[in-house]
């Protein structure tokens, strides 16, 4: 058992060291994000309605979460008499402890790769614990609302999960890896510009994740388990103070981290015009500024659809993740295998060779006969997903013909 | 790096939570508890194939895949498990195991 | 030996034996079943320790992100939420207990103390092997690191050698999951619909008015049929 | 379908249920461009000035920029006095105190001190601001046109009692209030200074004015800042004047204090030194000046009072022919005064 290389123990103590620092950046960073996120969307989605938002604590406002923040740390800690003490104490820090995990992978920019080899699982399976906090809340609250909210917040997650991780798999395998950092680096091609968006199969994939991610970061029109006209805050509604601060970080947090995967694995990163031609350091940091547009531009949108899309009810959010997103999904893996069929295989198939000639990164035909195909596929399935899903006059009840609902 | 502690201790830590488990779904009356222990023997046999593809065949793949495949037949046995679990209530109205003790349907 | 190692799997083994533990013994079912995932993140983390990255993850996937989560709403389906009052161990479970402690005691520690160093020694001779062909593959110099299979070696292994275990285990579930539904299925005219208000108005203006029952819901016909 | 409005035209977008045209996330989609469209005008277009817009920013930034209240903006009820004699215009007719909903009005009616018999006029009056919900009704039935509702609005405190509030708080000059409702005022001018007259004739020694002594000045600070909308951006006028009503429930030396910050805010700002003490005295001499006593000569008077008197206030927040409108109803009632 010698054969092993022994890591000698300052060497430990080191990458402790290094860890715990990295840890507590990405907490105050995380935090600070979180801050600024909830500020910007309060003033875009103010903006949306002619108003103006907040911005009198500060320059534009920006100290608003600050004062907010203090405002519920200083608010009473409240625990219902009848409520399980220690898993509402703990539900909290379920979430936020998987929250604070998916950031471990993340590569902000080119400047912090990180380094897991199976990142993109990793990100997803600490967000899946997202549904045992949820429902340690639900539960550990006594309360009906809350329970309810954390049964509908888990099966939603549970739902979404299916055609999230489905929508990743075409990019892993156009990648051929589940690192960030190498699905990022592999969209540097094209003078920063080879980011997989800009295929048809890419395109489907981040339409039908970004779909996904705004149910998993439960944002409007899949609010359902926080559904306040419903069930008053669903499995928040037992907490207050600090607790409650620590939910609305989490919440926050998970959706900056699905902007940052999503600018990641779609938008190509850091990657853009320049980041290459200017070195480590400068074009590093102008990585990373990339990096943030993207991911705030792509906050942005769910701020759009939250101002414009009502909330779902809980059946047609359960049919549109089953009868839509997953059907559609499960062809695109298919068009996808077909793409990288058709612009990578050499020997494998010399049928493509003789057709197209050699596959190579400026073999256009082979790009452009792929486009067309996957392009054909997709809308194909889209359309017969449509069709299948579009309702019927036959199909009302009679209790709709009744109501005067047919028409 | 895990090769400073030795397989035996592994073995142990795997047999331990066999052990557990067994106690759990022999004892337990609640079915949802049985199905609890089964699920932690399960997960101590998928220790033990971890460790031995990690001491004694790292390079090859036979302990992945059948840990894969393991956790793959407890998922399904989870899913069905629990659909008569809940088949048994809507019935009898208990999910103690010993209360369930007619063939009648 | 490397103390931070040896620490971090005691740690371990302490997080998954302890919550085994309280698995077992715990009167709320519903804790119980928090902890069985605090033992699923324990054994995560030791596949995690033993380098089989992608287990792991598949490990907080499938077991702590989705079985535990099935557990908890079996337990919440079936509203035997709490247990405290009704027993949870049957009365004869010192027999379990028993029976337990002599598997653990009296086979499996004694095989595997006892074989452990025979086990060491073919663990080192297969590392020998492992090591020399890597020592040939590197080009004649021994590398620093054993090269361990990781995900790309699994996914080659689950699309070739082991394809029709693969395509068998992918049935089984397939099955299972429609068996799971039709087990669990509640027939859907059994069900008691609840009209809204408005409905039951607009169906009284059209001269469509349903049986009530004695608490005021409405019965379907199909239903009364079905009955 | 557009819909076509005075400012022009506005896209509507309407969909049905079940309309087999739209799918594939079209409304979806429509959706957020039109939404998309308001974030854009909000962010970047111009600050919306009138009320007829309908896109654009609506926020007023309250405290620094205030809209123009229209004239028959109601809050609280306030009671009148004549400017020259400091007559009130209140005869305790009990009126308003029936009619009051929540019956927050309490009038004491003021005796002859020798006869004992009442007399027009009222020797206190009571209102409860507290639970007074601004229905306007007191000033609707009014026959003397001695109630009216007043523009103040900032009337919040931390002392609960001052909100019943007495005769001597609820007073303000007949100026002020044709400062704040000037066409509301014109068409009820006469008449009510007709009947002050015949009241006053009844009125023996010095009742129906003691209460109106005490306040000389009472509101100095509000009527010319009503009067003088003109600084600021169309629609919104900077607003530069007092925060607090002054004196409605303070202590001698509070006002004082306060006087003295204005003063020095007054002089920073460089503004007119029109402040404090000496701009109440200031006031009380304008507003007697500027109002035509009310005698005898009151008809030829208000044409005269209609020229020198405070008529700024229209015409901000207005569009032109609401304006055009609004100065043909003054002409008319203006020729008919004439008469």
């Amino acid at each position: 058992m010698t054969y092993w290389p022994v890591i000698a123990v300052d060497a430990w103590i080191g990458l402790v060291l290094v860890s715990i620092i990295k840890v507590t950046l990405i907490l105050v960073g995380g935090s600070l994000g979180m801050m600024f996120l909830t500020w910007y969307e309060r003033r875009a989605i103010a903006y949306m309605q002619d108003r103006r938002g907040p911005n009198r604590v500060g320059p534009q406002g920006l100290l608003q979460p600050v004062s907010e923040a203090i405002k519920t740390m200083t608010k009473e800690d409240i625990t219902p008499l009848d409520a399980d003490r220690v898993v509402h104490f703990l539900a909290p820090v379920v979430m936020l402890g998987a929250t604070v995990l998916a950031f471990a992978v993340i590569p902000w920019g080119n400047l912090f790769p990180s380094s897991l080899r199976v990142g993109v699982l990793f990100i997803f399976a600490v967000t899946g614990l997202h549904t045992v906090g949820m429902l340690m809340a639900g539960w550990g609250s006594n309360n009906k609302f809350a329970l309810l909210g954390g049964m509908r917040g888990v099966a939603q997650m549970v739902s979404y999960e299916i055609p999230l991780l489905m929508a990743l798999l075409p990019i892993i395998l156009l990648s051929g890896s589940l690192s960030l950092t190498d699905i990022v680096t592999r969209q540097g091609d094209w003078y920063g510009f080879g980011w997989y968006v800009f295929s048809p199969v890419g395109l489907t994939a981040f339409i039908t994740f970004f779909i996904a991610a705004l149910a998993e970061g439960e944002r409007t029109p899949f609010d359902i388990p926080e559904a306040d006209s419903e069930i008053v805050a669903g499995y928040l509604t037992e907490y207050g103070g600090m607790k409650f601060a620590v939910f609305y970080l989490s919440n926050y947090m998970t959706n900056l981290a699905l902007c940052f995967i999503m600018a990641s694995l779609f938008l190509g990163g850091g990657n853009g015009p320049g980041v290459t031609a200017l070195g480590t350091v400068l074009g590093g940091l102008l990585s990373l500024v990339y990096f943030f547009i993207k991911a705030l531009a792509l906050f942005f949108l769910m701020v759009l659809i939250r101002g414009t899309v009502p909330r779902l009810r809980v059946d047609q959010l359960m049919g549109f993740a089953w009868k839509f997103l997953l059907p559609i999904v499960l062809v695109n893996v298919f068009s996808t295998a077909i793409w990288v069929a058709i612009t990578r295989w050499g020997p494998q198939a010399q049928i493509f060779t003789d057709w197209f000639g050699e596959p190579a990164s400026d073999n256009y035909l082979r790009y452009g006969v792929a486009i067309v195909v996957t392009l054909i596929i997709n809308l194909l399935a889209v359309y017969a997903v449509m069709r299948i899903n579009r309702r019927q006059p036959s199909d009302l009840t009679e209790e709709e013909i009744a109501l005067g609902l047919a028409g | 790096m895990v090769g400073t502690i030795p397989i035996a201790w592994v073995l142990t830590l795997a047999a331990g939570l066999f052990c557990i488990g067994l106690f759990g779904a022999l004892s337990r009356r609640n079915t949802v508890g049985i199905l609890m222990g089964i699920e932690l023997m399960l997960n101590s046999v998928n220790i033990n194939l971890v460790a031995f593809w990690r001491y004694l065949r790292p390079m090859g793949t036979a302990g992945l895949t059948f840990t894969v495949f393991t956790i793959a037949v407890a998922a399904a046995e989870v899913a069905v498990g629990l659909a008569m679990v809940i088949a048994i209530y809507r019935a009898r109205q208990t999910i103690n195991a010993d209360e369930a003790d007619t063939l009648k349907g | 030996m490397n103390y931070v190692v040896l620490t971090i799997f005691f740690l371990l083994s302490a997080l998954t034996l302890g919550s085994g533990i309280m698995v077992v013994t715990v009167k709320n079912i519903i804790h119980a079943a928090l902890w069985l995932i605090s033992t699923f993140v324990g054994v995560a983390a030791l596949y995690m320790l033993m380098e089989a990255e992608f287990l792991a993850i598949v490990q907080v996937l499938v077991y702590a992100g989705a079985v535990s989560i099935l557990v908890l709403f079996a337990i919440m389906l079936t509203r035997q939420i709490t247990g405290t009052g009704t027993r949870q161990l049957h009365s004869r479970w010192w027999v379990a207990m028993l029976t337990a402690a002599a598997l653990f005691g009296g086979v499996i520690v004694p095989t595997v103390w006892q074989q452990g160093s025979s086990w060491d020694k073919t663990a080192s001779d297969a590392q020998a092997i492992l090591v020399q062909q890597a020592t040939e593959a590197n080009g004649g110099t021994r590398p620093e690191i054993i090269p361990v299979a990781g995900t790309e070696e699994l996914g080659a292994a689950l699309m070739g050698e082991y394809l029709l275990p693969f395509e068998v285990v992918s049935l089984l579930l397939t099955a299972a999951l429609i068996g799971a539904i039709l087990i669990a299925f509640e027939e859907r005219t059994r069900r008691r619909r609840v009209l809204t208000l408005a409905e039951e108005l607009a169906l009284r203006k059209r001269g469509i008015v349903e049986p009530h029952d004695e608490e005021g819901a409405v019965v379907p016909v199909d239903a009364e049929q079905a009955v | 379908m557009t819909l076509s409005t005075r400012k022009g035209t506005v896209n509507i977008v309407e969909v049905n249920r079940h309309d087999n045209n739209i799918h594939a996330g079209q409304g979806t989609l429509k959706g957020l461009d039109i939404v998309f469209r308001k974030f854009r005008k909000a962010l970047f277009g111009k600050a919306n000035t009138e009320r007829d817009d309908t896109e654009g920013q609506f926020n007023v930034q309250y405290p620094e920029e205030r809209l123009v209240l229209a004239e028959a903006y109601r809050n609280m009820p306030i009671l009148l006095y004549d400017d020259a004699t400091g007559q009130e215009l209140c005869t305790s007719c009990f009126q308003c105190e029936r009619v009051c909903p929540p019956q927050v009005i309490h009038i004491t009616q003021a005796k002859h001190p020798e006869t004992g018999k009442p007399v027009p006029a009222a020797a206190e009056f009571v209102l409860e601001y507290d639970t007074c919900m601004s229905c306007g009704y007191c000033a609707e039935v009014c026959p003397f046109d001695a109630i009216k509702m007043d523009h103040d609005f900032e009337l919040s405190t931390a002392d609960h009692p001052a909100l019943d509030v007495h005769y001597t708080h609820l007073l303000r000059p007949v100026s002020y209030y044709e400062a704040i409702a000037p066409t509301m005022w014109a068409e009820v001018r006469d008449a009510a200074l007709k009947k002050l007259q015949n009241n006053i004739k009844r009125r023996p020694g010095n009742i129906g004015v003691d209460h109106g002594q005490k306040i000389a000045g009472k509101s100095s600070a509000a009527a010319p800042k009503a009067a003088t909308p003109a600084a600021g951006a169309a629609g919104r006028k900077q607003y530069t004047g007092p925060i607090a009503k002054v004196g409605t429930s303070m202590s001698e030396d509070k006002l004082a204090r306060l006087m003295a910050i204005r003063e020095a805010n007054t002089g920073k700002r460089g503004g007119p030194p029109e402040s404090g003490a000496h701009a109440i005295e200031a006031d009380v001499a304008t507003n007697a000046a500027g109002q035509v006593a009310p005698s005898d000569q009151a008809t030829s008077g208000s044409a005269a009072s209609k020229a020198t008197g405070p008529v700024a206030a229209p015409g901000k927040n207005m569009s032109e022919d609401k304006l055009a409108r609004l100065m043909a109803i003054r002409e008319a009632n203006k020729a008919k005064q004439g008469e």
